[in-house]
């Protein structure tokens, strides 16, 4: 089955990431594919390079990258709203040059995308599955 | 439908609201702090019909790290997080009720 | 592309938090791709279409008259709970009028907001394909 | 002392949990979410006797934001940021019921 | 340096949110600075201090063991609400055994954990100086 | 009379540091002293120079560095929680050259330290006031 999953919550401060992280990496093992993770509000912050947990701790952002999650022309399927990144200080390099800003934060494993590729998500996967606060 | 539950029915309304519009063939998941409601305590009345007739599931790995394994209120199911993804299949529409 | 029931699901109330926000900026970009929209006000959730917000004291934006924009995209069904709005004091006239122009009736406008019952609201989620939650 | 409740007494417990510790001189403030606490409604009980006693505040925009400012239930007093300032200095202690 | 009445307010369960490990985290800073610290428990932050925790299952450090540290560090007044307990069907012997060493009393092994009415924890919150809220 | 104050919760995402900045600014206004504005949890991420909201909308982050709340020394009492930032992936000059991190987001109208400020700021202020979810 083809099951997306969106993301409300930023790493750390809430549950939301661990648990979609391990549901997604459930699908996946049981032979379902994750055709998209849509991190939306404070779910941008899960796709931060800048992300520095203790060495006793586990690196939501690192584990996110590390599920591979792509399509079929190798982009990733790691998607972060570019509305809601913007207000709360995620950038890649392109949208840091369009707002004169030096440095991005972007892990390279993530893309930012537009809202409308939630909506998609929702259209082209057999199930769609809400992480929150 | 599949409706997912995360928070305490101590703290929030969010199972209340699930209750309230929760139709005759659904089931209900409780994940993270949710799984506080499938222990034995003051709330358990507001799940026990539906878990005797065997329609409400908890997370495993949850109810473990919150220490209320033992105390789990009769009829509901556990499951790790293969069992959450063969919920999400087999019951059609997944409803978080973040 | 296939056509699926949306349903966007709000429990919360407007400003403090970002949730009803960023759900209103999903619909209306759900709104150019053809799907069968729902929104449910249920709960808090409820306040986001109370008429006379005015944020002039808080310093945010008041974004509510963007729910009037709804009708010109063709999103037109607005459940809310009617026992939630019972619970908040709250009565039809509380909320804003949202309307649509029904291009099957000669343009007639008509009310995009129902009141139902937490029994209809049952029936209209059950019959969802995808439930976005804010 | 000087209790903020930010949540509204539907969706969560903060505005009870302060209820069952607040002490006799203890004033509430209700800031943010909170204020829907202070409009006329089914929860209106929990706060009423307090508010007679002229110990419930709300901050007014707030109040106006959520557009429930016709609505604000008997002796509930408003107040501006300035006001929610001289509180915190005339009430000691600050508790934040978030 | 002046010494102060430190509360910590503790309300939500571990794991679900990040507020009670970091809350753990200012209480063991504290104890550096001798201030007069107590922590109180109540509503779901009752379940910070349960025992058998077990984070196996979800990928998250449990750090539950971290609370027997407090007692080497003078932290020995840890209120549990006795009314949260009972909502949540909870007892004392369902609380980890936390133990500090009285150094007025040839330091004797005594318990840290009380559990305590709403009315008295009134008492003590009146009495604070300073809450910090988790 | 001083006043501190806690945030615990990002910009955006909750109203704490809207709050948390109109009533600092009417305490400066009524004569009060801001001893110390101390961002813990996600409120960390209020110190992101990388926000970018809409042009209709507040700049949280830059309302704050304008408050320009330093102490006697010039320092900025702006202070993020190093523990919480890292995990969180809010990083500035010093901490990104530690960690091997190209590039850095704090915005200069704050400074990065330890969870002694926020007790230090209970002990010598008057009040203490927290903001949070």
């Amino acid at each position: 089955m083809k099951i997306s999953i969106q993301i409300n919550e930023g790493p750390y401060q809430h549950q939301a990431s661990d648990t979609a992280y391990l549901f997604a990496k459930a699908a996946i093992d049981a032979g379902h594919e994750i055709f998209r993770v849509f991190f939306y509000h404070d779910g941008v912050n899960n796709a931060s390079r800048f992300t520095m947990p203790p060495q006793d701790d586990r690196n939501v952002v690192n584990q996110w990258a590390e599920l591979n999650i792509k399509n079929a022309s190798g982009e990733p399927e790691l998607v972060v709203c570019i509305a809601a990144a913007l207000r709360r200080g995620m950038l890649d390099e392109s949208e840091a040059n369009k707002n004169g800003v030096e440095g991005n934060n972007i892990h390279p494993a993530f893309r930012i995308s537009g809202l409308g590729q939630l909506i998609e998500a929702g259209i082209q996967s057999d199930r769609l599955v809400v992480f929150g606060d | 439908m599949l409706h997912t539950v995360n928070k305490s029915s101590f703290e929030r309304n969010s199972l209340q609201s699930c209750l309230n519009t929760i139709d005759d063939t659904s089931v209900i998941l409780l994940i993270e702090d949710g799984v506080i409601s499938a222990a034995n305590n003051a709330n358990s009345s507001m799940l026990s019909d539906l878990a005797t007739q065997g329609r409400v599931y908890a997370l495993q790995g949850d109810v473990d790290a919150r220490g209320i394994s033992s105390k789990v209120a009769d009829n509901i199911k556990l499951v790790d997080y293969a069992g959450f993804v063969d919920l999400v299949v087999e019951h059609g529409t997944a409803v978080s009720w973040v | 592309m296939a056509t699926k029931k949306f349903m966007y699901l709000n429990r919360k109330a407007s400003y403090g938090t970002a949730y009803a926000i960023e759900s209103l900026e999903v619909v209306l970009i759900a709104a150019a791709f053809d799907q069968d929209v729902s929104l449910a006000f249920i709960d808090d959730g409820v306040y986001q279409i109370v008429e006379g917000q005015n944020t002039d004291g808080i310093g945010m934006k008041n974004f509510s008259k963007t729910f009037h924009a709804l009708g010109d995209y063709d999103i037109n069904k607005l459940y809310v709970s009617a026992e939630s709005l019972v619970e908040r004091g709250l009565t039809a006239d509380d909320l804003m009028s949202l309307v649509y122009e029904d291009e099957d009736d000669d343009w007639a406008e008509k009310p995009s907001v129902k009141i139902v019952s937490n029994a209809e609201l049952t029936k209209i989620m059950s019959d969802q394909d995808v439930c976005l939650s804010f």
